[in-house]
């Protein structure tokens, strides 16, 4: 019985957890439940995703309400998919809060972090299942609103003025986004995706589904920070504690790439919108832009956590181009990278909290040497890093391996070369902090620094571990990735 | 026991060594031992595997599906057999080698040493047995990996500098140029899996196969072909037995070995004759020959003009495989064995030197035949071989070389070959000359200091590598047969 | 301060009439303009008017921050209780027609409800935002939230 | 309206540009009722204009009044702001005019509620009946906003966080 | 107030792109904040717009009205403008946190207050 309820328990599980939370108080009880409920939601994805394997996409009406009049949660593949790494990334981070979020946050503050945590958690599954574009809307605004919170929550009073960056761009990207499903009601008279879909051709070529396309691309990409509108997102992961880095780095941008997937290959199905406006163009040459651009800034970083920020807007890069290609290789290249970059930023962002968690600041100069004090910390860092870069038997090499192929499938062969030469200034900057880590000479006078608690180690090499276990064996991963792809394919042109 | 399980023991041995290695650090005695023990396995495995290939046999192992289509796998055939049977006999001789230089130069960090040294014979071994494409990229990527430790094993910045042009380069050419050609191949072909006469035959058109073959060659920097080839003379700067196992055997023949398989097993030879770019690439190893010999001649360094020496012999073999040829082939793969027993002997005489006698440059070297007369006579032979005079081992690869050039009718090339031995004289010669025969030079500094112990021979394990190796040196010319026979069997079905 | 006196009085008399009509929101939404959320709001209002006249200690005596947080918390969970109760009786989530055996009464109880959680949460967070906004300014140990 | 609006982006004293601000909301509210839409209207009045009027005094009183005068002068946000309003007026190009009945809008999905809603959910309010039945999931989303603003009020400001915010800075500063 | 044909729109539209100026060329954060209110308000605006029926009245049932303005845009908005509310919530409280930790409201100077330190 509770099967056929699990797309809505998904997502309620977190979401009434978080009030509880608000009820116990007690660091540890707040913390309990909070675990409970994120592993919870975990198991309810996997089941998802082993039902969708099975039986085709589900669907689920809440209130009881058929599709286009009530609200619709409907999960295929790419949505269970997404909901396991979002959940996944949650199991995995929880265990990691407890040690770090004792340093990084006032005790006062502790259950209130909890709540805001399964707040954003619950908000980000929200959007992964839903199968209405304003539902969406109201989740998104749930995470956001989290998130904000969950940033400010750190002891530097720049994560402040951060926040209220990260605010006002979430804010404006929201409401472009609801600009856009007006202008789309307004001309379909629904809001269910699925129904959408299937009345948009009739009207695709008026100048008010136009605009609609733009105002939605336009307000996705603010919360994906594709370049150029990515400004907020550097400062964002520099101040916010560490775990809420790793959070949001593995699982909210992922998420606003999968809400532009969404828009593209479900609401637009039937639409050829890569033809419109120079839709593929545009969003290749930003995304080319940001591959290089972004990874270029992130050779000349100090703060190492900022060095990982601009990182991430170049792997945002990849995930938007694999999408542009708007073919099976290429669709399957953005989604399977959607999942390896969670994990390989999950796990690089963790290191750095531990390390963080003994040294306060975590850049160039503070790590000399660390690599033999915390060992075990540096090398989850390295395993990371090598993904990053694309290395054999890692995570990253998967993806890259599927975006070359997608690109000479193509023929696009600038778009190999940039491909490249983004993974060539990886190796840069990766490689700058593994040389500064391992084979410089500890300072003197540096501060004796022991290992990261195993509450927090275990955690980091859990997704180091991933990032090489999917490495070597992509096929489960490929698979549902491929099969995603075709399937969002397979109902559009 | 299964030649499967051999095969996979190859890979495992130096693995478990590291392992071992690390644990038993504390007691270098230990350490030491577990080292030439599994150095003594892993050639006993090879040994075995040899009995069944040279009988004709060619046998397989699966590891694992990492992709669908796409799998680490392994299939020994005779090219990788002789590589696999040099690289393994010569870590007995650099361990027993490395154990007295170590000990006699009061090296840091000698754990780190000897683990990664096993790591980098167990990637060797991976690219020796490698069965397709990817599974070759993989190990290359690992042997890259591994030998960085001890490049910048002395932590001095100049080391460091060294480090990142290593990384730098090997890293780079591989992503940008090598995985992609190896991505175009898997796209064209449909497979990856070496198979005699080649996978990409009437799959692609002329012009393809032309930038793939660029692509491959200078993909592989690990060959050296100019302008790839900094790396190596930066690599110097790791303590000898490091330039003598793997800078002058194992990496670098991990690179020209990788251009010889996929020669032979990817295009095929006859592809590799109808390409356009294979005879400017010939010229391009021509040039690199005799370039870097020029270049030899102007170091005073003497680990340093072995190094420019190292990238011109390596030369040989790439043009060996770009003439395509049975001969060319040939005798690419027996100078690949030939070079091997010589250049290690050079650099173990270069190492023993720095031991005993504190001098690094050639103009120091005046007299020192008179204090350490077998170190001096072993550098001799070793010169001998590697100019390619009878005797020695170094003739037949030379040999077989010019026939290759010959039946490509490329008579130019013989005059190149010809030319580069003599340059070899005017390189190598002066030094055991000056050594018998000139008066030591009485202003070098050490020799004025009292307090300094005056130079002997070398430490006994050196002088038990040195010797073994130059006897090898000698047997390789008498025993060409066999080799011989072995690797016709690659070439012609 | 006569002025203050007769805000006092003006109040006393005005703030039952308003916590009624927020009450008459609150049941009325189903048949003109309203509902629980601006009855939440109303309510909320009334509080703060009382809060501003007789002063926050005062009004945090009369309802304490632990209980504007736990009611905070509460309609919240009402209103997602609710939803899991459709589940458990045998509905989807959020499926008032099986919370009573006739499916419009279902709806009309669910309704009903989830409006009074809505109310009760926005009235509480409206209290507690005025609390937090109130309690600047003074020094760590009397600020309670 | 446009008149408030424009006059908020010029004044600097922040007070008025409040008070102008609550006045735009509640001129807003009375177009919702002149576009029948008296639901929203009590709730934008309520919320919109009230509320947030309040919250922003509130928050104005704990800062600071007057804006300071601005140097620069902002072409590049003007050019964004000009582009996003072209690519909306072009975007109404094709839209059903004002008021039509006929628009796509008004035919697909609403005209069950308004058909059925009161057999189906009960309530006459129509609106009431898509807000917490047909939508009632929405809802939930909504309150759960309300909770994490509430929460996130808390994190930022509850209990001396203000104080202790203030004390570091005086120890930086000196 | 009936306006023909689009021109409805176009002050909706015209009245969005004020808070929009306002929100990314004001350097003041209480102004940013309030700039964003508008330009959610005007999006509210526009959507209310959309449900307006010609001859329709206010969507609560009653005897002997046959067309109402459509009902789901009114629902959208009811929580769209409790979304906003929050949303400002939030932000007024972040900028009372700032104006405490850097003394100071406007965005230029608490940049030179942050290099500075």
């Amino acid at each position: 019985m509770i099967g056929g309820h699990l797309p809505v328990l998904l997502v309620v599980l977190p979401l009434m957890a978080a009030p509880v939370c608000v009820v116990v108080r007690r660091p540890a009880w707040a913390w309990t439940v909070a675990a409970l409920a994120s592993w919870g939601a975990f198991v309810a994805a996997l089941g998802l995703l082993l039902q969708v394997l099975e039986g085709g996409p589900i669907s689920y009406p809440i209130g009881g309400w058929a599709a286009p009049w009530g609200i619709e949660y409907r999960l295929d593949l790419v949505g269970a998919f997404v909901a396991v790494i979002v959940s996944a990334i949650g199991g995995i981070v929880v265990p990691y809060a407890r040690s770090s979020i004792e340093r990084e946050v006032a005790a006062d503050r502790i259950y209130l972090f909890y709540c805001m945590y399964l707040l954003c958690l619950a908000g980000l599954l929200g959007i992964a299942a839903t199968g209405d574009a304003f539902n969406l809307f109201v989740f998104l605004e749930i995470s956001a609103l989290s998130s904000y919170v969950m940033i400010a929550l750190a002891q530097d009073r720049r994560a402040l003025t951060v926040a209220y960056r990260y605010l006002i761009m979430g804010t404006i990207g929201a409401t472009f986004y609801l600009i856009g499903v007006g202008l789309m009601y307004m001309m379909t008279g629904t809001l269910n995706m699925a129904d959408l879909a299937a009345r948009l051709p009739e009207v695709a070529e008026t100048r008010t589904i136009l605009a609609a396309l733009a105002f939605l691309t336009v307000g996705i990409c603010l919360k994906l920070a594709l370049f150029p509108l990515h400004l907020w997102l550097p400062n964002a992961y520099t101040y916010a504690p560490s775990v809420v880095t790793a959070f949001l780095a593995a699982t909210a941008t992922k998420v606003a790439v999968y809400v532009l997937i969404r828009v593209y290959f479900t609401i637009f199905a039937n639409v050829d919108v890569f033809e419109a406006m120079f839709l593929r163009e545009v969003l290749m040459a930003l995304a080319v832009v940001a591959m290089l651009s972004a990874s270029a800034i992130a050779v000349f970083q100090t703060n190492i956590k900022r060095m990982l920020a601009y990182s991430s807007l170049a792997q945002i890069g990849y995930m938007v181009l694999g999408m542009s290609f708007a073919t099976l290789t290429g669709l399957t290249g953005g989604i399977i990278h959607l999942f390896n970059h969670a994990l390989m930023k999950g796990a690089l962002f963790m290191a750095m909290g531990c390390v963080v968690f003994r040294l306060q600041v975590a850049s160039l100069d503070t790590i000399e040497g660390l690599g033999r004090r915390m060992p075990a910390t540096m090398a989850a860092f390295v395993v990371g890093g090598l993904s990053l870069i694309g290395v054999p038997l890692t995570v990253g090499f998967v993806s890259k391996w599927t975006l070359v192929l997608a690109a000479i499938e193509a023929n696009m062969w600038p778009i190999v070369v940039a491909i490249v030469g983004s993974s060539l200034l990886a190796i840069a900057y990766v490689w700058r902090v593994v040389e500064t880590g391992f084979f410089r000479p500890t300072p003197e006078g540096a501060p004796a620094v022991a290992e990261a608690p195993l509450s927090m180690l275990i955690p980091t090499w859990l997704l180091a571990g991933a990032c090489v276990w999917f490495g070597i064996d992509a096929r489960t991963t490929l698979s549902v990735a491929r099969q995603s792809a075709a399937f969002l394919l397979g109902s559009g042109p | 026991m299964n030649p499967a399980t051999a095969i996979l023991a190859c890979i495992a041995v130096p693995v478990v060594g590291a392992l071992l290695v690390t644990l038993t650090g504390r007691w270098p005695n230990v350490r030491e031992s577990v080292t030439l023990l599994s150095a003594a396995t892993l050639f006993a495995l090879v040994l075995f595997l040899f009995r069944g290939v040279a009988a004709g046999a060619r046998p397989e192992a699966l590891v694992a599906e990492m992709m669908p289509g796409l799998s680490i796998a392994f299939a020994v055939e005779p090219l990788g057999m002789l590589f696999a049977l040099v690289a393994s006999f010569l870590w007995i001789v650099t361990s027993i080698y490395s154990i007295g230089y170590m000990r006699g130069h009061h090296e840091i960090n000698q754990t780190r040493f000897y683990a990664c040294f096993a790591l980098a014979l167990g990637s060797t071994m991976g690219v020796a047995f490698a069965g397709n494409l990817l599974t070759l990229f993989v190990f290359y990527e690992a042997l890259t990996l591994s030998t960085y430790p001890l490049v910048i094993h002395s932590g001095t910045d100049e080391a460091r500098r060294a480090g990142r042009l290593y990384l730098g380069m090997l890293l780079g050419t591989s992503i940008a140029f090598q995985l992609v050609a190896i991505i175009w191949t898997g796209w064209l072909a449909g497979t990856l899996t070496f198979t005699p006469g080649g996978i990409l035959s009437g799959k692609a058109s002329g012009a393809t196969v032309a930038i793939l073959l660029v692509l491959y060659v200078f993909g592989i920097a690990k060959a050296a072909v100019m302008p790839f080839h900094r790396w190596l003379p930066a690599a110097m700067v790791a303590p000898t037995p490091v330039s003598a196992l793997l800078h002058a055997v194992a990496v670098v023949k991990a690179g020209v070995f990788a251009v010889l398989k996929i020669t032979v097993y990817v295009f095929g030879l006859d592809a590799v004759r109808e390409a356009a770019s294979s005879e400017w690439l010939q010229y391009a190893a021509a040039a690199t020959i005799v370039i870097a010999s020029l270049v030899a001649l102007t170091k005073d360094n003497l680990k340093a003009r072995l190094a420019y020496s190292t990238v011109s012999q390596l030369s040989y073999i790439v043009l060996g495989a770009m003439l395509a040829t049975t001969w060319g082939v040939v005798g690419g793969a027996i100078h690949l064995a030939a070079h091997a027993f010589g250049k290690i002997t050079l650099f173990y005489c270069a190492g023993a030197i720095a031991v005993a006698s504190h001098k690094t440059e050639v103009s120091q070297l005046r007299g020192i035949g008179r204090v350490m007369p077998l170190t001096t006579f072993a550098f001799f032979v070793g010169s001998l071989s590697v100019i390619g005079l009878p005797p020695l081992g170094g003739l037949w690869g030379k040999w077989f070389l010019a026939l290759g050039a010959l039946e490509a009718d490329q008579a130019i090339m013989v005059a190149v070959l010809m030319a580069s031995s003599l340059l070899n004289v005017a390189y190598l010669m002066p030094i055991p000359i000056r050594g018998f025969f000139a008066r030591a030079d009485g202003s070098a500094e050490g020799d004025k200091d009292p307090d300094r112990p005056p130079i002997a021979e070398a430490p006994i394990p050196c002088l038990v590598a040195i010797s073994v190796s130059t006897l090898g040196c000698v047997a390789l010319f008498f025993y060409a047969g066999p080799m011989f026979d072995l690797l016709r069997g690659a070439v012609v079905p | 301060m006569s002025h203050i006196a007769v805000l006092r009085v003006v109040s006393k008399l005005l703030i039952p009439v308003i916590l009624l009509f927020a009450l008459y929101v609150q049941f009325h939404g189903d048949f003109g303009p309203g509902g629980g959320f601006q009855a939440g709001v109303i309510f909320g209002s009334g509080f703060i008017l009382y809060a501003l006249i007789f002063g926050t200690a005062v009004a945090r005596r009369v309802v304490p921050a632990a209980i504007t947080r736990i009611a905070l918390a509460a309609g919240v969970l009402l209103y997602g209780g609710v939803g899991v109760a459709g589940i458990v009786l045998g509905g989807q989530y959020l499926d008032y027609s099986v919370l009573a055996d006739d499916a419009l009464a279902g709806q009309h109880l669910g309704i009903a409800l989830i409006e009074f959680g809505v109310g009760l949460t926005v009235a509480a967070a409206m209290i507690t935002i005025f609390y937090v906004f109130a309690g600047q300014d003074r020094g760590p140990e009397d600020a309670e939230q | 309206m446009a008149v408030t609006a424009v006059a908020l982006a010029w004044l600097r004293n922040l007070f008025a540009v409040v008070m102008l601000s609550g006045i735009f909301t509640l001129t807003a509210a009375v177009v919702y009722v002149v576009m029948d839409a008296v639901d929203v209207a009590f709730t934008e009045a309520a919320v919109g204009a009230g509320i947030a009027t309040v919250l922003m005094l509130g928050s104005l009183v704990l800062t600071t009044a007057e804006e300071k005068v601005q140097p620069r002068r902002a072409f590049g946000p003007l050019a964004m702001v000009v582009l996003t309003g072209a690519v909306l007026v072009y975007g109404t190009l094709d839209m059903p005019f004002y008021g039509d009945p006929s628009a796509p809008a008004h035919g697909h999905v609403a005209p069950r509620y308004i058909r059925d809603s009161g057999r189906e959910v009960g309530p006459p309010n129509i609106v009431t009946s898509v807000l917490a039945s047909y939508r009632g999931y929405d809802t939930l989303g909504e309150v759960f906003v309300i909770f994490t603003a509430a929460a996130g009020v808390i994190v930022l400001m509850g209990r001396g966080r203000r104080y202790r915010g203030r004390e570091r800075r005086d120890a930086e500063r000196s | 107030m009936t306006f023909p044909g689009l021109f409805n729109y176009w002050v909706v539209i015209a009245l969005m792109m004020v808070g929009f100026y306002v929100v990314i060329a004001q350097g003041n954060l209480i102004k940013k904040v309030v700039g964003l209110n508008i330009f959610q308000v005007s999006v509210f605006v526009f959507y209310i717009s959309i449900s307006k029926v010609k001859g329709g009245s206010a969507p609560i049932l009653s005897e002997g009205i046959a067309l109402y303005g459509n009902p789901l845009p009114h629902v959208l908005i009811l929580t769209a403008i409790v979304v906003g509310v929050a949303t400002m919530a939030l932000a007024l409280a972040l900028v009372v946190r700032i104006q405490d930790a850097y003394g100071t409201v406007e965005e230029d100077e608490i940049r030179e207050r942050e290099e500075a330190s």
